[in-house]
């Protein structure tokens, strides 16, 4: 799987062709669409946008720095459906390029350095399993430690059903890093792309410190087709569009593509991490009296990198398998 | 852990049989539901009412309660027993405002050191338009947000139905408890069955293929233990079900209740953060991050910055000696 | 002004009269009415209560013991309007009895000790000024020195307009001790009666733990005929009941009086104070660095009791003509 | 303070045409606006919209700003300047929905250690059904009670009307400044008179009799200073105007970077503690509150416990050596 910096690969198809456009219907030259950032000359449709487009169009150049790209889906459930869940995996990844459906690093924009997450929706649906939860909680640990805004874009029809519960339960492990930003004071910016719904909406998506949205990107909880069906109701006007979102007061800002670099720049100059007290560097004063575990932590040494789960390598693991706790009680078990 | 990596096929049809089974029996129309059991473990229990911002949701339960003496804060789903009360209920699926209601209840648990059990019984969210015009996705996102970081001990229950996100928005906990029949999936099966089968009657197929009987849902490491239910389910003899349920109550909180705050929340958080499963390899650049000290490095990870200290609840809820955590995780 | 022990009165009136009900129109002989605890025997009205009918419904007997009986209102605007306030005052104690709309003490229901603040409506319409804030606030406070749950009965038509602004602070000044009493885990049950409106219930009262409210009892923000007026809409049945609240989920139980004492004894033994760890007598520990200020404290001496503002007597003050900060700012430089 | 209790009497007819007056200039229909002012006063600003819950309310703005270079919060009533604009911002009157946006972005300014700035400018909180509904009373107290713990400095400024219960929602600040033709009230002029004279008309004496003009309410020690307006007033010229504000917060905002977290919590805390007049009377038996240590006692009326530890604001506002806090109380 000799795949590298994945998301620099453009799309597949020669830039000379014609791209249809599904709002006006106008034939629009591909060249000219992505020098207008994948939006439609003719009635500004946002087209999605691959994850190596989103960073050329969000991060200062050349500033991205891939992180934990080595991270694979494997089949937990043996899960098969009309084709095994490994099939849909290489699958997606011939046709994308991508390993994932979700990439993180770190970069900068206008100068400010972030932790970024992307989704790619064509990487089955942009949905979140075990590792694009395993990189979005990365994501948010490292703007923990580094104490730099984390951003995630999103575009994901929702968790992953191959991977079942474990993929349900990437809500709550995506979702846990959040409450630490907040008590550190590190911002999260959350953008919610074309189509951001189900339990990547229903997680941390939905809890950005401030939360932009692309204009008319479909963004909901259920399916359109789900929440009609459910009651027969006929669906209010704009459902479910990100314009329909601001009116209800769940998104912060409709932000047009070519304005968004521009918009986060200007967040995160309004909104930066919180000042840090004199005592930051007093462990017991900035985060509390640690207490047993981080006096165990000091005696783990090398153990240290398993137990934070940073740089588990080769063989397929199940992450609750090495709590810290479990794996410091081993070191102390030793010490005895 | 290797085992839960097998080589993946179709489920048979005797596997579709049997996962079918335990969803009939989970949604069983006289199951008992939260409401049913709360009077039977509990020595008291006041239900207390509405999100304080737009609606009293009958979906979802809640109020302080008294397991053998000591209290508790008690939320969980409620689905009806008949066609009323089941329209009443909304057959167990919350608006945004149950799960706010939910989120008021934790927060009072939180703030008076009560420990929080939760019990699960759903098919789901409500999926309407006024849900979604209301915050739907926010607020199962702010509940489980809640729940990550509560100062107190956390035991969830699945009774019956633990669907999707509806059900994990009170399902984060320091031990996920399952009654023998219950299931728990990340989409209904006839949902899934829908989208990968395009045929809702695969559902069947789906329920086994996702593996959401309690038995998988224990191996997956996502149930810690699970309940035994009397004879030919939890319906057959609501009062033994529910003695059950008090004894794994009893156990888990006297596990949990040995840990000092920072060491549950640093635990709490390991527990989330360890969940799922995945194959790392040498690609790319490490994740070397630019962190001075190993020491403050786990420590900023493990442990919430910044809390508020809080009383201890090793003194409401006294550690016992029995079951010894190796339920717990692998 | 020698009105001791004023919530004690007895409400004016032969107790062998009848009373006619408003909602079912019989007559209910008075004495009937109070051995009900004011409710009509034939339709379960509720009829408002005197403070002391109050304390006999909900306390242990014998328990209350009243705080601050010595705060009285003076006129600070100098205000008038078809008569003096002063003499709206007076009126307001030569018809109730009561020195103020607001009582506070403490006192325990089924053994349990409480403070508790409890509101007369025929007081100025329970309207709530300097006084009946400062007595709301000292009631909190003393919650969270001792540690017991505070609860307060309210019966009120809002801010008293005769104090101005001083009354309109007093929404602030009531709900600034919710902080600190949820910071300590001390609990607060507010109760809700027949009418509570106004600046009452846009504080304190609507920030209960746990909100308990009478039957069919007046509660709302404005005036109905200000609501219905304002809007020209048609208000929805029920507008403003404790019954609507419930459904719309701002109270928690409409309990029927009769039931009211025994539920607040249930709820009060579901609901300590959160336990106190073991650090509790280390002020270092529980309240986090005292700093500064308190260390100030430790000099203060006979001074505190002006400071916290408990006991001062005789001439009228300013309460913020006296902070905490100042009165030690000018010990420190007596000090000096 | 002495001066604060004379002696009842009713408003002269010149003292109820001078409180008018300012009542009418504080409603002037040109007067600047919220929206008109910060960016006349701020160096950047993006406003942030919704509750997060419900809906988003044009009553009420806000959004993260620059102040001289310097990162704050920034929250005000928003009328409109005609009739459409008045409609879309239902003339400042929040629904419950404003109050909660203005309480999210409270939170995240405490979360980032930002300071508050709020403009006041609103004939009251709206009080129709819809708004009852959905918890006026609720929306103000909460968002009252969230400001008095708000970890980080509030400096309040009354634009125009500052009505009622409306205002105060978001106007519990450090420090409290007022323009000099703004008023301030329990209730509308027009409210009281209804009441109190049963005749709207009265309004002009009611407003007298409130004292509700910014130099009344300085008298009370509501306002901690009144920021002079231009020529006839602040309608006559905007820029001057902002100019002035600005120099009153950034002055303001000196003063109370001063103070650390704790000493902040508690002088704010103390300020609206003290907040009323009163005769105290030695009745009935002390209130000798059961409380064995006196140090404990005053340091838990004035320090907030538990509080988790915030950043210092002193590195964000260094403090001034100008205008000392003679300003403030007595
Ligand atoms: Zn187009
Ligand atoms: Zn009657």
């Amino acid at each position: 799987m000799p795949i590298k910096f994945p998301f620099s690969r453009r799309r597949p198809g020669p830039t000379d062709a014609w791209t249809k456009c599904p709002d006006c219907e106008q034939q629009v030259f591909n060249r000219q669409l992505e020098r207008n950032h994948r939006v439609c000359p003719h009635c500004g449709h946002n087209f999605r946008m691959s994850i190596g487009e989103r960073i050329d169009l969000l991060l200062d150049e050349g500033s991205f720095v891939e992180r934990d790209a080595g991270l694979e889906s494997v089949d937990p459930l043996g899960f098969f459906d009309q084709k095994p869940y490994p099939d849909r995996l290489e699958a997606a990844r011939v046709k994308t390029g991508l390993r994932e459906a979700a990439v993180w690093g770190t970069g900068s924009v206008s100068g400010r350095r972030v932790a970024i997450g992307l989704f790619d929706f064509r990487f089955m649906g942009g949905s979140m399993g075990s590792v694009v939860g395993e990189k979005i909680a990365r994501c948010f640990e490292a703007a923990l430690v580094e104490r730099i805004p984390a951003v995630i874009v999103s575009a994901s029809g929702g968790a992953r059903m191959q991977e079942g519960t474990l993929s349900l339960l990437q809500l709550a492990k995506t979702t846990a890093p959040l409450v630490r930003l907040d008590a550190a004071g590190v911002p999260f910016i959350s953008i919610l792309t074309d189509p951001t719904t189900g339990g990547v909406l229903a997680s941390f998506a939905s809890l950005g410190d401030v939360i932009l949205a692309e204009p008319k990107a479909l963004i909901g909880f259920a399916g359109a087709r789900v929440a009609s069906g459910t009651v027969g109701e006929e669906l209010p006007e704009g459902f479910q569009t990100a314009e329909f979102l601001l009116e209800h007061g769940l998104v912060d800002l409709v932000v047009p593509r070519a304005e968004l670099r521009v918009t986060l720049g200007r967040l995160l100059a309004l909104l930066p991490p919180a000042a840090v007290e004199e005592g930051w560097d007093d462990d017991e004063r900035r985060w509390g009296p640690i207490g047993v575990l981080s006096g165990i932590a000091e005696k783990l040494g090398g153990a240290v990198s398993e137990t934070v789960g940073l740089d588990v390598e080769g063989e397929p693991t199940a992450g609750n398998g090495r709590s810290p706790e479990r794996a410091a009680e081993q070191t102390l078990e030793r010490e005895r | 852990m290797t085992e839960l990596v097998s080589s993946s096929q179709a489920p048979s049809a005797e596997q579709a049989d049997a996962a079918w089974q335990r969803v009939q029996r989970a949604r069983h129309p006289e199951r008992p539901r939260t409401l049913d059991l709360v009077p039977r473990i509990f020595d008291d229990f006041v239900e207390l009412h509405g999100d304080r911002l737009f609606r009293e949701d009958p979906a979802i339960v809640g109020g302080p309660a008294l397991l053998e003496g000591r209290p508790v804060m008690v939320i969980g789903h409620q689905k009806g027993n008949d066609t009323d009360s089941n329209i009443f209920r909304n057959f167990g699926s919350a608006h945004p405002e149950g799960f706010r209601k939910a989120q008021r209840l934790m927060r009072l648990a939180d703030k008076l050191g009560l420990p929080v059990i939760t019990f699960l019984d759903t098919a789901g969210a409500f999926p309407g338009p006024a849900a979604e015009e209301r915050g739907q996705a926010e607020a199962i996102a702010s509940s489980i947000k809640l729940m990550t970081g509560l100062q107190v001990p956390v035991v969830a229950v699945v009774l019956g139905e633990g669907g999707s996100g509806g059900a994990l928005a009170i399902g984060v906990g320091d031990e996920v408890l399952a009654l023998e029949n219950s299931v728990y999936s990340v989409i209904s099966p006839e949902g899934c069955a829908s989208i990968l089968w395009r045929s809702p009657e695969a559902a069947p197929i789906a329920a086994a293929a996702m593996r959401m009987t309690a038995e998988d849902q224990h191996e997956l490491g996502i149930v810690d233990s699970i309940i035994d239910e009397p004879g030919e389910g939890a319906h057959t003899d609501p009062g033994a079900t529910a003695t059950a349920i008090k004894a794994a109550l009893l156990a888990s909180l006297a596990r949990i209740s040995r840990l000092d705050t920072e060491t549950l929340l640093a635990t709490r958080y390991a527990r989330l953060r360890g969940i799922g499963v995945y194959r790392e390899s040498d690609v790319g650049p490490r994740a070397a991050l630019d962190e001075p000290s190993l020491r403050r490095r786990i420590g900023r990870l493990l442990h919430l910055p910044g809390v508020p200290r809080r009383p201890r609840w090793s003194e409401i809820w006294p550690s016992g000696d029995d079951n010894n955590d190796s339920e717990r995780g692998a």
